[in-house]
């Protein structure tokens, strides 16, 4: 039994934690101090997210012991965890859709005299917290579903604040904000650290880390590779060779000096109702183009419709000189693929094995007669679970017992079987672990030195800037600049998506 | 814009269900003028026309009824195909010789506790047996309706109270009792849906279960409860029904299982759960009762009235999307 | 009278000359209501009462839908006392369910002629006409009996198809079987319900064979659902005992006449009552009785009696068949 | 990897479904265990295991074949509450004096495209009319039994055809002709759903509408051919329903679709749509008839009947899971 230091509140020795077929924990530690920021570090399907969960009550620890406030606990369910002061975003958004913003905040502890909700009280102490959270404009009485995945994080966070936590559990939440955005959660952060509240912060952007955290502990195959380590000074490459195993570094592949393809996709004035307006672009064979925007600028949107999932009210699209009549499955049949925003709503089969999930585009091409190989599929499948570092990899396995990265690996590793001609990809790297990344990127090239083109949206400037040959910026429904990738600077492209950033939801409150 | 400011603690139910509601109006008063072609010597008469509609919204009790707590149970994301045995059981049960001994208080009695406890023994199968509530509630559904024959012998048990004889055709203040007992219902039912924690709670659960346990709901407990809730609302109506009837029978309220999942799904409940509206519901409840109300003063004959039934059911479906799609966009959505 | 003319095998009783209540009298509108059922008993009611209403020329016949269950049939009942008529003849879902029914009509100055299923208060209905379903039960009881009596079979093994178990007069009718079987010291070694319709029957008649390996008689309530137990038993070509059926259908006339299967009898539960019940309404109506009675009136109960239809007897009661 | 290499092309299917088949499988054994209790006299006897073993099979079979195009049906993400009725007028249709004089050919013929059109119908209603599958399959139930009545004039119509009449009685190679129907179905309806794009649009749809649509899968034509293709279940079955009854009527068939849905559902087809077998769907209906088989030679009275059932579904379904969770895990879980 040793004597805890006085400001640790948290101490996990030896934690381990089974899924069937699985060793997710394998004597984990960890030490988070009040008031820090502690980082979590590792690779898609290391841990991270097992690992508060065990904390948070959702899932119990098979061995091992848990240290809160210097007493042995095991929480038996989320809501002890949540009593004894530990409040959990979690990486999927698990908010009801139906419900009002105020109601998802408060939803277990709401608000109530006799069993009766307050709804009026409710809503003001949401907007209390939405404010606190640089967000006043937002309707409490909102239904979640009418929000942007932005907002809905916005939920999420408001709703580990409503509580009176000591500890804050943050699982990638960054991950669909854009660049404002997380400066707004580093502020929030830095307010709650200096109320002494500690945070554990989960996230694949280093950079991030250097900025916002204080000490790292590193995850690699359910096992701890590094503790505390000191979060603005380690090196880049001691971090990731603790989280890979490997040396990797951020890099992205060179652009190949080869002339650009014929043309493929040509997209001309097309708009839609309080979306896109008057959009204009193409993307040659071979080429990526890339399109940087804050978040709600209605790229998702844009996307879509190229693809034929929504119709656009003007404009036109063709696709290799024959016009696209909306709907996905001419699209997909004159060679786009798209790999969408929100993985899990979007395009997984959760109870499907991963193979599956993989040739969902393909299979009917794979068959014979109408009659599917299941043989060929699965080797294709692995294949493309081997160029992208898929883990673990079996693509057997149900895709519902994947980490989040690794799924979203499955959904871009979709479109790399087949004859796809143009590739359209919403956020391809959300929640994707570097080392995937860096694969990850190498493939797109490879694809499009095969000749493929590829339409990007990414939230993160650098990505954008780094991958594609020429970008879009695109602010509020327009596109307004359009340049090659070497004449915009990191800094030019976040002027353009700000410049008299107005918020549209912040116009709707007033 | 401005609804948002102006946010009453009424107003903040989002308006899509609303919407639907007008289309199931707009039903209604179709339905209504149709009467008014075919028998325009009735419906001239404003006084056969309130009458009328006394009688409508009477059939619709015992049903509408059931139809709340059926409400709730989809809302959180489940399914009770146990109700028209239940009430079959529980008015069996409180028609027994032993238990009208005990007078309307005891019949009352026995038929609320039967309900609530079948109820519970279906919650218990679901939430902690982890049975899908379809197959827990048929079993009950065949299981309740035996017990029913066990009990009754299989004979049409005679009520001989005169209090629940007469509460079918007693009236308070010119509305017929059991009329006043649905709107307490379902007045409950709304409150409780929409103003207590055990409401939300249910839309939580059967919106995102996962999100509702995270959020530290006893979901296990909570979807018991949901149950149970249905198995009271079975109690009561089996008191109405044996009331309406002043009898009982082990083959009484059959089929009320699919009437009532109909009129909630009618009146935008979600089948998957999440969402849903006991006003919704029990307009769709009234909008078969008028259905069938039509047909016997129009005189079809039952084979006639049921093709006529599936269509009109099919048309107030549309109706209702139609009021918020153009038709362009029905026929063009891929 | 506005009704379509109607079907060719109706059970009626044209005016007969001898008879003077045959001379049309006053004229009377009767109600009519019968369950729904997609059953061919219920649709021979329909249609008899209908016809027998036909061949009066002042009687205007006016029939209600009853709607699925004894709550449907009362909400058209409602419709059917707004309009008025002199007399309703009324077969209710269930008697005791919609006795306050009768009740309401009888004060409101309206004659019930209770159709079938009793009411049990007799201020309910001015005349009651019903089949016997216990008398039908110990008619197929006797029958079997006898039969097997005469082949000197000690403790013979019968069997049982009755209809649906939850009505009541599927429980009188297995009651009043048992009571004449005990009477020769037999019982009923099996018994499934089957619902009234050929395919349940085929179903229960196919299990039943199976339980029961060897078998003296089978009683099966109902001729329509015996359509299905007959298959059944020509499926599994089993024909080592007798088959008694129930209700009377044209079709099972005919094979008892053809004596090519295990049908030997019949016992009748005749939808002729219907025919019988508009006469007996029309004569209340007006104010008459019963011409080869006494009485002034029309008697207050009238029951028939069950016949049992042998390969002797078919011809006769074929055209009874429906 | 070596994993990949040992994968026959029978191999593919995850091992939980197997697991809860061997759950029913052991309540058909313990089943066959009470029966060779109850009549040791009867079970003693080869011969007759063997005839009553088929005599359970011919049961099954109408409603098994019923029960795989709800498989599909459910697999896909909806229901299908029509399937009872679709059989009764198709039966009805096909015995129609009329139909009859095409002899047995006209009769199949003229089933088939009954319960196709109809199963389209309800297709069209559903995926291009966007009604709920629940509502718009009601509404053809309401319909579809009100025009067999209006057709067949509420008669029972015999069957003259003496091949439509013999089908049920025949046997090939020992085995009654109807359970060759029904192998054949479930034969075809393996392959369809496990070897065929056909059968892999179904599970994505079921699984998550989106991610098919995005992924280029025509979700309305293929959602509208997964109802006709239950429609074309339904004719199939009334054939082997007129021929086992010899006859057809508009009240035959009544619940099949409460068996059906409950046969795939106890066979591990999920309600909400996504994952099922049709071998699972099978065994579920076997376990079915054989319950049924063994209440007719325990010879129990209904009411009993009805209550054993009802423990019996829940102790199958209970069984199923206790195969892969243990007690412990059961109470524990919150
Ligand atoms: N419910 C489950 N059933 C089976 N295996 C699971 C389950 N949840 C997680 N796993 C497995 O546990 C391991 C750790 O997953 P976890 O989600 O904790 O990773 P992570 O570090 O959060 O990854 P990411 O960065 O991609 O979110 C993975 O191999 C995953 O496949
Ligand atoms: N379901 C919805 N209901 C109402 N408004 C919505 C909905 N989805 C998105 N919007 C609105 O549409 C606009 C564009 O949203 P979206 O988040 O898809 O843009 P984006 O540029 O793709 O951003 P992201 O980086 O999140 O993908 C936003 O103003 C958002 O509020
Ligand atoms: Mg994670
Ligand atoms: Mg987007």
């Amino acid at each position: 039994m040793t004597t805890t230091e006085p400001d640790v509140i948290l101490r996990l020795s030896n934690v381990v934690k089974d899924f069937p077929g699985v060793r997710a924990l394998d004597g984990v530690e960890l030490e988070v101090r009040a008031g820090e920021v502690h980082c979590l570090l590792g690779q898609n399907g290391a841990g991270k997210s097992t690992l508060i969960k065990v904390l948070a009550g959702v899932h119990k620890a098979d061995a091992g012991t848990v240290e809160w406030l210097g007493e042995p606990v095991s929480f038996a369910n989320p809501q002890a965890a949540m009593k004894a002061g530990i409040a959990t975003i979690y990486q999927e958004l698990d908010l009801v859709d139906d419900m009002s913003v105020a109601e998802n905040v408060f939803l277990g502890h709401e608000p109530r005299k006799f069993g009766f909700v307050l709804p009026g009280q409710a809503a003001r102490n949401t907007t209390t917290i939405l404010r606190r959270l640089g967000h006043a404009e937002v309707p409490p009485r909102r239904l979640v579903r009418a929000l942007p995945n932005a907002g809905k994080q916005l939920v999420s966070m408001a709703r580990a604040l409503s509580h009176e936590a000591k500890l804050i559990i943050m699982d990638e939440p960054s991950a669909v904000l854009a660049h404002d955005e997380v400066a707004n959660l580093f502020r929030i952060i830095r307010d709650l650290t200096a109320q002494g509240i500690a945070v554990v912060y989960i996230s694949h952007r280093l950079e991030e880390i250097r900025e916002i955290g204080d000490r790292v502990t590193v995850l690699r195959d359910g096992q701890t590779s590094a503790v505390n380590l000191p979060a603005r000074t380690t090196p880049t490459r001691d971090l990731v060779s603790r989280m890979t195993g490997r040396n990797i570094e951020y890099v992205f592949p060179p652009r190949p000096e080869t002339e650009r393809g014929e043309l493929l996709l040509e997209v001309e004035n097309l708009s839609r109702d309080n979306e896109f307006h008057d959009v204009s672009l193409k993307v040659h064979g071979g080429e990526i183009v890339g399109i940087a925007g804050l978040v709600g600028s209605g790229r998702s949107e844009l996307l879509e419709t190229i693809f034929g999932a929504r119709r656009a009210d003007s404009g036109s699209i063709t696709m290799s000189g024959k016009p696209l009549r909306g709907s996905v499955a001419t699209a997909v049949r004159a060679g786009l693929g798209m790999a969408p925003e929100e993985r899990k709503s979007q395009a997984l089969l959760l109870g499907e094995p991963v193979y599956r999930n993989m040739t969902l585009t393909t299979f009917s091409r794979i068959a014979r007669f109408g009659f599917t190989d299941a043989d060929r599929e699965q080797r294709e499948s692995m294949a493309v679970a081997d160029q992208l570092e898929l883990r673990p990899r079996d693509v057997r396995r149900s895709v519902s017992t994947l980490s989040g990265g690794n799924q979203q690996k499955v959904v871009v590793g979709r479109w790399l079987l087949g004859g796809t001609k143009l590739l359209i990809l919403d956020e391809p790297t959300r929640g994707v672990d570097i080392g995937a990344r860096a694969e990850l990127y190498q493939v797109i090239r490879q694809l499009t030195a095969q000749g493929v083109g590829v339409l990007l949206v990414s939230s993160e400037v650098p990505e954008v800037l780094g991958l594609a040959d020429r970008v879009l910026v695109m602010r509020e429904g327009r596109v307004v600049r359009q340049a090659d990738a070497g004449q915009l600077t990191e800094d030019d492209v976040l002027d353009l998506v700000m410049a008299g950033s107005l918020d549209t939801s912040g116009e709707e409150a007033a | 814009m401005t609804a948002l400011t102006t946010t009453g603690w009424w107003r903040d139910e989002s308006r899509e269900p609303l919407r639907r509601n007008l289309g199931l109006i707009g039903v209604l008063v179709a339905l209504f003028g149709i009467g008014a072609i075919i028998r325009p010597d009735l419906y001239g008469d404003p006084q056969w026309v309130v009458d009328n509609t006394l009688v409508i919204l009477q059939q619709a009790a015992a049903i509408g009824v059931v139809t709340v707590g059926m409400t709730f149970v989809i809302i959180g994301g489940g399914i009770d195909l146990s109700v028209g045995a239940l009430i079959a059981l529980a008015g069996v049960w409180s028609t027994t010789v032993a238990t009208q001994s005990f007078g309307a208080g005891g019949m009352i009695f026995t038929a609320i506790i039967v309900g609530v406890l079948a109820g519970l023994v279906n919650g218990v199968l679901i939430a902690y047996g982890r049975l899908v509530p379809f197959i827990a509630t048929l079993a009950m559904l065949v299981a309740a309706r035996g017990l029913a024959a066990q009990i009754s012998g299989k004979q049409t048990q005679v009520s001989n109270d005169q209090f629940i004889n007469g509460l079918a055709s007693s009236k308070v203040l010119g509305i017929p009792s059991l009329v006043l007992v649905l709107l307490a219902v379902a007045g409950l039912g709304w409150v409780l849906l929409n103003r207590t924690t055990f409401g939300r709670r249910t839309v939580a659960i059967g919106g995102n279960q996962e999100a509702a346990r995270l959020a530290g709901i006893n979901v296990r407990r909570h979807t018991m409860l949901l149950y149970a809730l249905s198995g009271l609302c079975c109690g009561i109506a089996a008191i109405m029904l044996t009331s309406l009837a002043t009898s009982s029978q082990a083959a009484a309220a059959e089929l009320y299982e699919l009437d009532a999942i109909a009129a909630a799904i009618i009146g935008g409940t979600l089948l998957s759960g999440g969402r849903g509206t006991v006003t919704g519901s029990l307009i769709g409840v009234v909008v078969f009762a008028t259905i069938t109300n039509l047909f016997a003063i129009a005189n079809l004959p039952t084979e006639v009235q049921n093709m006529v039934k599936g269509g009109i059911i099919v048309f107030a479906v549309l109706v209702q999307q139609l009021k918020f799609k153009s038709v362009k966009q029905l026929l063009t959505r891929t | 009278t506005s009704n379509e003319t109607p079907s060719g095998n109706a059970q009626t009783k044209g005016p007969d000359a001898g008879n003077p209540n045959a001379a049309p009298g006053k004229k009377i509108t009767i109600g009519f209501s019968a369950p729904a059922a997609d059953h061919g008993w219920i649709a021979a009611i329909t249609n008899n009462a209908k016809a027998q209403a036909a061949t009066y020329s002042d009687v205007t016949f006016k029939q209600v839908e009853a709607g699925k269950d004894a709550a449907a049939q009362r909400a058209v009942l409602e419709t059917l006392i707004a309009e008025k008529p002199d007399v309703i003849v009324l077969l209710p879902h269930d008697g005791k369910e919609l006795n306050a029914f009768g009740l309401k009509a009888m004060n409101a100055g309206i004659p019930v002629v209770n159709l079938d299923r009793a009411f049990p208060d007799a201020l309910a209905y001015r005349c009651q006409i019903k089949g016997d379903n216990y008398g039908m039960g110990v008619a197929a009881g006797h029958y079997i009996g006898k039969a097997l009596k005469a082949k000197n079979i000690a403790s013979p093994i019968i069997g049982e198809i009755a209809g649906m178990d939850e009505l009541e007069l599927t429980q009188e009718r297995s009651q009043g079987f048992k009571a004449a079987l005990a009477t020769y010291g037999f019982t009923v070694a099996n018994r499934r319900a089957a619902r009234f319709t050929a395919d349940t029957g085929q179903k229960e008649a196919q299990n039943l064979l199976q339980a029961l390996p060897k078998m003296d008689a089978l009683w099966n309530h109902d001729d329509d659902q015996g359509i299905g137990v007959l298959a059944a038993i020509n499926a599994a070509s089993r024909n080592e005992f007798l088959m008694v059926g129930g209700a009377g259908s044209k079709k099972a006339i005919e094979d008892i006449a053809g004596d090519k299967s295990v049908l030997k009898a019949t016992v009748t539960y005749s939808p002729s009552m219907a025919s019988s019940a508009i006469s007996l309404a029309r004569l209340i109506g007006q104010n008459k009785g019963m011409a080869d009675l006494v009485e002034l009136q029309v008697p207050k109960e009238v029951i028939l009696a069950s016949e049992t239809i042998t390969k002797e007897n078919a011809q006769t009661y074929l055209k009874l068949g429906f």
